[in-house]
């Protein structure tokens, strides 16, 4: 059984410069009340690995706007011209990577696969660097694992073992960044007893979860 | 009739019934408008749903329920949210029958680029270059030039989005199948004749008989 | 909307010497009838790719003891002692594979990828004949893809889109073989109208399924 | 008391509270029912579950829901159903705590070999090596000898069931740490003294002061 504990509490167990994924699509199914205790507390130098870093003033935008983030590893920045503007300032580094090949990536660590191979990118400025190989004819990128510290993920609703249930396109990347952290807290929207979610509607087990997030004060 | 109409209005004929399709955001998302009430299609988001449905009306959306350009949505009776390693396992895997994206730049080998203006504009892939790797037909629909520059090349100078012949490229000035040969010329706009769309066109077109125009 | 089909016309489908992909774990989560159809239909040389061949009298050995079979891909043939003396006497050729590199092989194979690379196996008989890549200083087996003409599955709810539920262990292998077969048959215990299933509960969503075993005619 | 429960026992001390554990079937499965009522833990079905329960009473059997032996099982609260790609992903991603095998052989190395007698007993490897290749732990549970020989050797003669030093071998006679030096004997079983273990191992085993005895 996990005790729920404060936004506060859960920003303050990540360290300056640790590397941290965020689920989340432009904004739907990040987890805002740990990003908002994140800026707050002002963590500094942030890996941050997610799809994307949303539009000013939302999600991991404010991550961007508060300076808490040096790199950042995503599939598409283009809805938020402050990163863009960081990136060509020198401010953050940005790798981008093909949204398809990132989730496999960030699952590759978490189920312990050594890499996969792709055919996204071949031909393109993604190769620059990777070991290409060819299976049945057909080439293929060598992609490697993507490992971090933290998964900070959000999700519909919890109980107190820290199974975990996702709401339609809020989805995303959450699932499977829940493999792949070393820590995993997780923020719900609703928390219920042990027993209620049904086994075939759990999307991450319980086990996977260091910390659950506790609701809002005011029961929202 | 307007660019992005003609445009929507020719791409949504190209969808056959019972399939699965992913429209990019922007001009492509339109083709969805178009589409005759008899055939039924699901509709991916690549953030998450099978079975998109019309913008929901105001007052009735759900933050957990957008597409990939962040705009509210609704779900068909018979949809399915799946996570992003689903998603793009369609993608990649050919479920995916077909894709409409915008386009950069398309050349005469097929090949589409549409993800980035070194030095200008880096807005990143996000999950062009797996679908357009991966769905089993890529249709670029785009405006045939970039204030009168012409945007089908001899050879893409912008960053590709994929080594893979796209399968058709449509505008509002013609509809062209990269084929082993190089470029067909299929039909042409509503208001363009084949010299126009020669003159407005870097890549050397293919002209076989008589060109027909498109009928909308 | 797909209309769902009798058994025997199913089987019809499947032709002698075909690549199949079958659901199941012990006989548990197996398309039982489907089974049954092709036994009575007689189809031979079939490559059947599955965890496990179950117990005589169950499931997959059926198949093997009617004589349908000249090829196992499986994890365990442990509990089959027939399809071990049938190995033996060589009248079946039997790839061994462990258990999460063959749920990994038949996924990558759905999903696109040209093969993964796996710790599994490494240092053992498994490694014979396969490309070894190092990254990061640890070595991996790189293993390809298991494409399959069709996927036999068992599930537990479907719709008439052909979106599909599983129950408990029942899940095993369905949901990742719904993905590789080039012709997925899908074995419901329940079929239900389109719009029951939420989209949250949908595993396999129906645009994967191209045809639907319709119910007992008994309503069982 | 029968050697199987000697080391059942003895491996269910080694469970620490809120982990994921496997057991193996056989043998190992007995584990279960020795740990303490306070010490919670999760057990992993490779098949498909965690939180695997007690078998049903009579009658009261789901066909869904059964063990890796296929035998019946029932879910605990807090239960999650699992697909196979899931449930190998927690094994080879380093999320199971503990998996408890049986063994075959076991060398000075710690090596483990326990999925095939070539030309005799083929039955494959099903989940082994994925879980002695993945799992945090990985505690080896057999009885000493096999009809008198060693089981216990300088070098495994069967083929291995991965290259890794498991961590632990417990037998009705010997707790039996592998180490990079070789093999620690740790402690001796209820009715076995250090003599006794050597005479029945053939590999070299590393002994420290004086052994102490299992405590059950």
């Amino acid at each position: 059984m996990k005790h729920a504990i404060k936004a506060e509490d859960a920003a303050a167990l990540v360290p300056d410069g640790a590397r941290v994924l965020i689920g989340g699509f432009m904004g739907v199914g990040s987890p805002h009340r740990l990003i908002d205790a994140i800026v707050a507390r002002g963590t500094k130098n942030l890996t941050v690995i997610a799809n994307d870093t949303a539009m000013p003033g939302k999600g991991i935008a404010k991550l961007v706007s508060a300076g808490c983030v040096s790199t950042v590893i995503a599939s598409h920045i283009g809805l938020n011209p402050e990163t863009q503007q960081k990136m060509i300032a020198g401010e953050i580094d940005v790798d981008l990577v093909p949204q398809g090949t990132l989730v496999e990536r960030i699952r590759a660590a978490g189920v312990g696969l050594g890499g996969i191979l792709t055919p996204t990118g071949i031909g393109t400025l993604v190769e620059e660097g990777k070991p290409k190989i060819t299976v049945d004819g057909r080439d293929y990128l060598l992609e490697t694992p993507i490992h971090a510290d933290f998964a900070l993920i959000s999700a519909y609703r919890a109980d107190y073992v820290g199974n975990l249930e996702y709401a339609l396109t809020a989805h995303n990347f959450n699932p499977i960044m829940a493999l792949a952290g070393d820590t995993v807290i997780a923020e719900p929207h609703h928390i219920v007893p042990v027993g209620v979610i049904p086994p075939d509607s759990v999307k991450t087990p319980g086990i996977l979860v260091d910390h659950l997030l506790e609701r809002q004060p005011d029961g929202s | 009739m307007e660019a992005k109409e003609i445009i929507a209005r020719r791409v949504a004929q190209e969808i056959q019934p019972d399939t699965l399709v992913n429209l990019g955001i922007g001009l492509p998302s339109l083709v969805a408008n178009y589409l005759p009430n008899d055939v039924h299609v699901f509709f991916q988001a690549e953030n998450g749903v099978i079975g998109l449905g019309a913008r929901p009306p105001e007052g009735m959306e759900d933050p957990d329920l957008t597409d990939a350009g962040g705009g509210f949505i609704t779900a068909v009776p018979g949809a399915a949210s799946i996570d992003s390693a689903v998603s793009f396992g369609l993608i990649r895997g050919g479920h995916l029958d077909m894709t409409v994206l915008g386009g950069l730049q398309v050349d005469e080998r097929g090949y589409l680029a549409n993800w980035m203006i070194p030095g200008k504009m880096v807005p990143g892939m996000g999950g062009a270059m797996d679908l357009v790797a991966g769905a089993k037909q890529v249709i670029v629909a785009m405006v045939h030039t970039a204030k009168g520059a012409p945007k089908i090349l001899k050879e893409c100078n912008l960053p590709l989005t994929a080594k893979r012949r796209v399968s058709l490229i449509v505008t509002e000035m013609a509809v062209i199948q990269p084929t082993e040969e190089g470029l067909l010329l299929k039909e042409t706009g509503p208001d363009a004749s084949v010299d126009d769309v020669i003159s407005a066109t870097e890549a050397n077109l293919i002209i076989r008989g008589d060109v027909p125009r498109m009928r909308l």
